[in-house]
């Protein structure tokens, strides 16, 4: 019996974050739900976001937090989060690394370093306020954001002496040999004080117009998106073949490469939920979510 | 009969105006003005252009003959005054016109038959009848230049040749002509002095002419005027009513060498004043 | 000769090769960040013949050439009537320069927003900024045109539609093949940022940006040159068109 | 009249905001992701009095006069030399076509490589792209300057640098200010993406990206009004020299 | 003796040489061919310009003497045969030259003042010692014009003087004048006429005179090379002796007149052959 599937479009910003959409695409998942995403990609969160608030995609695959919450703050419901990435010391993302040669073994020997942030004011007040914890005040450093697609080129051609970055980049440096990771999990232990926390940097996010238009195309569709994560949890190695292809992984690192939590909201401790909501104000307090908002107005348990 | 009375009236006033027409002047100028940044050229000049006739400007280098006549055909704009033709301020005339400059004026991006056709172009005559009628006036004019040459590819006098048949193509109710055989040979501009006067008498089209040549402005015109230094005074305006078709033979007439003896002493005489 | 001239753009080439061979071999910059051209011709062979590369330039080329012709279309006559009138033209330069001194990158939310996230924003992003150009260049050219040759045709009876048409038009040829090869460029610049910022499948811009998030510098110069060697055939379109129909520049 | 001559520029500004206030005011776009220009002005208005904007606006009105003049300095000599021989133009259009094909974004990483994150990076590649452009209209200038001036001057006994210098640079003076105008705007675009992309702590391009960043589209429109306006004011400073120099165009 | 006979000899032979200078032709052409896509304008050409002399050229529209002129200042290529000044191949001569598109020659950037001095300022003549030479010529060929105007604020011609100042102001080896009168006006043009001669006669410059008036050619040269039409040859090269000056009173001799007579003859059939 031949139905018409249902059409979802899905906005895709291929870095290893968006796995679980891969996961679900090339296994099947999607189809078993009847649905058939139409994948756009757009880099980054401000066409994901705009693309959002005109209903042009009605799911983005990988939405940072912060901008998400930015989002909703300025058009409430426009990014509904079903599913969050939490990122740890083990489900690393966002670390310090220092060039080879350079002597240091903490954060806190970055003293008189020249430092690179990935970009935007989110990760450079992160950055900054990671360094802070270290007991670095500004002036002891001096720091440049600078668009991730240079990273591991400035790194090789030693124009920084390290610097605040985020997967693969950390993974392809040191895979080059021209980097070390200081530390990773830092938003868990700077941010969040908490060594173990969780911090949910980014997830998977509907518009609510979605939900409310087509709640059962928009459960189907967090069905599938569920069982990939099922599948990425139980099955790490295979999952990551997938990411070589798809995302922009090299293949050389595409085993190195640190998976992360992927969380459906359904399935959060009420402590993960504290955990969110922690990294939330923390986000208000560096100015980059203008409002405090409870961020339970933002997850979609579907 | 109440109804026969204004029909006769109009038909008469039709005749009337017609005859009126036929003698007053084509082109009325009052009170024209004009200057450039300090050097006034036109102060306050009155002049009438006769319908029908060929009339000659004569005058020294600079005193404003081009700068008259680009103000009549309307490309410089006057400072104050008006030129009126048939007493109506400005209407979609027909001109034909010969730039001094006429290397500038052609349009390099045409072939020199184009060039000449263009008129037509404007004018909306279908591409079948242009083609006969440039070879019409090229036949005419007996002209040995190859027009499928750009006009960059001419040298001077042909390229005024190409300017001059484009001002003649279209019958023009004014014709304009400034220094037009000035880079013709010898026997070329003997040749087309007489075209000229020939398509005079044929149409009897107003043309203005300019020319330093004393000789083929007193032979060629029906009127020569005569301008001082700038600012331009209409110094006389010469009468010359030799019949036509006027012949080589004219120039040794004596009406003809006084005429021209009398123009040259008036203008040297403007001449050596400034 | 005529055959020697026929290698003069080879020159070019020739001394980009050079420069380039001679940057890597002195290690000026780490060969990991500039890979030799040997090394990015085999990348760019290999694309072009197996991989996705062929495609990828095909797509570019295609959107470029979208974008380019609507922008030459909408601007060409709009230059000329804007030209003729100085006055016109200064009223509106504002919004000429404006947004031809602001970056299509700025842009983009706003185009994402009215033309959707497909193929339409990058071709209208990027017509719109060769428009731009082709418009200043146009109404340059009219305005620069040489008087006499206008007023020749106004006193031959053209009304001012025709002078704009059959005077203007031909006056401006030359600087508007100066505007259309600068637009041109321009808009495959804008492709190329476009498939790389706002997001693609397929083009130049989306291989670049790959290649440089995978740090694979032989595949993202390969796909550069491939950019900089379409962007040099267009010119070259360019130029041919014009030397068959501008015969009559500076004469 | 002549006062409201001075006016005119201001037509296109009110065409801007009219079109800009209708958008908003018809919803075409949601007012999120277009503020009014009431709004914006607001934001520019804060920004410029007490705000960060206005520093980022004088960071990247430097940067941009920098590399202007770089380009300038640097291509309108080579720009006449090149002119001047047709066949040495041809033979270098390649890499002028190429690169001026090539985004500036996508020379970032080499120019990062070679000039470090700092200012330099910035400045020289908008030099880079901005010469190109200058280049390539000061040798269109040349190429198309009229002959019979040439020729007078080589017929005086001028010699062919001379012929360049008095002639040739004249000659190609309309063209070169195109060539100028369309290479300040072409630079203060690369200024700011440099500043979008290359790490920096100021200048609009910062601004630009990080109100993007935060959503904050009053500020991110205030600030891209701002470089659109320093755009339109740019080119405005050249064209009033031009209107002083360059007289007898079209004559 | 040994020593001495080498130094006698060569102080002979620069006598000699000098000797052989003076009355050897200025310029050589040999074997000049010059094609224009179809046309053939010169055709293994071969003529001798004398030095010291003032040549007229004369000849029907589009023969070939601006093209011929342009030839030998270098400002055309040759497409076969050479040119040859003195013998040598090529060398650094001072021309002046008047075009026959004056207009098109004048610098527009530069006032007319500069535009004159301009040939000084190649030769690198400082600025008061240029001021003064272009007043003398101002002064010395008695021009009324605001030489602060630029070329496009003066009538044709008002250019074309300003042309011929800028010509005659460098003191030149050669001087060609392209139809150097056409646009001048009556007085003007005799004027300039009477200049001509009174430099000629007074630096013997060799001097090259293209114009379409007969009588301006005889009354003006001592030689006149008959042009055919292209394939240009020359079909006859006329000498002219009335000694200098000449005064209008030249023009009624006998010898005059039988020479204009002689040269319109030949030109008249030529032309009418082609
Ligand atoms: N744009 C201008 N600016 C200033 N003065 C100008 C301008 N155009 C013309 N003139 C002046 O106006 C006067 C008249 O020029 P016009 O061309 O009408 O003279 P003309 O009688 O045709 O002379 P010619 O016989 O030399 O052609 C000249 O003295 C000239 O200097
Ligand atoms: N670029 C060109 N292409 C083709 N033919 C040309 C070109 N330049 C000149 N000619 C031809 O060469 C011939 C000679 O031209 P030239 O200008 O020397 O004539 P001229 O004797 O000076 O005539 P005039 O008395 O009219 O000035 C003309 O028949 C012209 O058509
Ligand atoms: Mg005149
Ligand atoms: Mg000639």
């Amino acid at each position: 019996r031949a139905v018409a599937q249902d059409k979802v479009s899905v906005g895709v910003f291929p870095i290893s974050s968006s796995l679980p959409y891969f996961v679900a695409l090339e296994r099947g998942f999607f189809k078993e739900q009847n649905i058939a995403p139409e994948m756009t990609r757009l880099m980054g969160g401000p066409p994901n976001v705009a693309a959002m608030m005109t209903n042009q995609i009605e799911v983005s695959a990988v939405l940072v937090t912060l901008e998400g919450l930015n989002a909703d703050v300025k058009k409430p419901g426009v990014a509904m989060y079903i599913a969050m990435h939490s990122q740890t010391k083990v489900w690393k993302m966002e670390q310090f690394v220092v060039r080879n040669g350079f002597k240091a073994e903490t954060i806190a020997d970055l003293k008189g370093a020249r430092l690179m942030s990935a970009p935007g004011p989110a990760n450079v007040n992160t950055a900054k306020a990671i360094l802070a914890k270290n007991g670095l005040k500004e002036g002891d450093y001096t720091i440049d954001q600078l668009d991730m697609g240079q990273h591991v080129n400035a790194m090789t051609a030693g124009t920084f002496d390290g610097g605040y970055t985020l997967e693969p980049s950390a993974s392809m440096m040191i895979k080059a040999g021209v980097a070390r990771s200081l530390e990773a999990g830092l938003i868990a232990k700077y941010i969040l004080g908490d060594e173990a926390a969780d911090a949910y940097a980014a997830g998977c996010a509907m518009t609510s117009e979605f939900i409310q238009k087509r709640p059962e195309v928009a459960r189907h569709f967090a069905a599938a998106w569920s069982k990939a994560i099922d599948f990425i949890n139980k099955n790490p190695d295979e999952a990551r073949k997938y990411l070589a292809k798809n995302t922009f992984t090299p293949d050389n690192v595409v085993d190195m490469v640190p998976m992360l939590g992927y969380v459906m909201v359904g399935d959060m401790t009420p402590k993960q939920i504290a955990d969110l909501q922690k990294f939330a104000d923390f986000g208000n307090s560096i100015g980059v979510v203008p409002e405090k908002l409870d961020v339970t107005k933002v997850l979609q348990k579907l | 009969m109440a109804g026969a009375q204004p029909a006769a009236s109009i038909e008469l006033t039709d005749n009337a105006r017609e005859a009126a027409r036929r003698t007053a002047p084509h082109v009325t100028i009052r009170g024209l003005t004009k200057r450039f940044s300090d050097a006034t050229i036109y102060d306050n000049f009155d002049f009438d252009i006769p319908r029908g006739k060929l009339m000659s400007v004569f005058g020294p280098n600079g005193c404003g003959k081009s700068t008259l006549i680009n103000m009549i055909a309307g490309l410089f704009p006057v400072d104050a005054g008006e030129i009126l033709f048939d007493g109506q301020p400005l209407s979609q005339i027909k001109f034909g016109y010969v730039f001094q400059n006429y290397r500038e004026a052609m349009f390099p991006w045409l072939r020199a038959f184009d060039n000449i056709a263009y008129p037509l172009r404007v004018m909306g005559v279908p591409k079948a009848e242009r083609i006969t009628r440039v070879e019409k006036i090229v036949a005419g004019l007996n002209v040995k230049i190859d027009l499928n040459l750009y006009p960059y590819q001419m040298s001077g006098g042909q390229q005024q040749l190409v300017s001059i048949m484009r001002a003649l193509i279209v019958e023009p109710e004014i014709l304009f002509l400034d220094e037009p055989f000035s880079a013709l040979d010898y026997e070329m501009t003997l040749f087309m002095r007489e075209q000229l006067q020939r398509i005079f008498v044929e149409t009897s089209t107003t043309t203005v002419l300019v020319s330093h040549d004393l000789e083929e402005a007193v032979y060629l015109s029906d009127r020569i005027l005569l301008l001082s230094r700038h600012p331009a005074r209409a110094v006389e305006f010469v009468h010359y009513d030799a019949p036509r078709p006027r012949t080589p033979g004219t120039m040794s007439e004596a009406d003809f060498i006084s005429t021209k003896a009398h123009c040259l002493e008036i203008f040297q005489r403007e001449v050596r004043k400034g | 000769m005529k055959r020697l001239q026929g290698l003069l753009p080879f020159v070019g080439v020739a001394v980009l090769l050079a420069v380039w061979s001679l940057t890597v071999w002195a290690r000026v910059v780490d060969p990991v960040l500039l890979p030799s051209p040997i090394a990015t011709f085999r990348a760019m062979w290999i694309g072009m013949t197996s991989g996705k590369l062929g495609v990828d330039f095909l797509k570019t080329v295609e959107r470029t050439v979208y974008s380019t012709a609507i922008a030459a279309v909408i601007a060409i006559p709009l230059g000329i009537l804007l030209g003729s009138s100085e006055k016109v033209y200064r009223s509106v330069e504002f919004l000429i320069d404006f947004f031809r001194s602001t970056p299509a990158s700025a842009m983009f939310p706003l185009f994402l927003v009215l033309f959707g996230v497909g193929d339409r924003t990058k071709i209208s992003v990027a017509a719109f900024g060769a428009a731009l150009v082709i418009l200043f260049n146009v109404a340059y050219g009219v305005m620069n045109a040489r008087k006499t040759r206008i007023l020749a045709a106004r006193v031959m009876g053209a009304s001012r539609l025709r002078v704009l048409w059959d005077v203007m038009l031909l006056e401006s040829l030359p600087q508007t093949f100066v505007g259309l090869r600068n637009g041109v460029s321009l808009a495959l610049v804008i492709v190329v940022v476009a498939e790389m910022f706002i997001g693609s499948t397929d083009g130049l811009g989306q291989r670049v940006f790959e290649a440089q998030q995978l740090f694979d510098m032989p595949d993202m110069y390969a796909a550069i040159f491939a950019a900089g060697a379409l962007g040099y055939g267009l010119n070259l379109l360019f130029l041919t068109i014009e030397r068959r129909f501008v015969h009559w520049s500076g004469k």
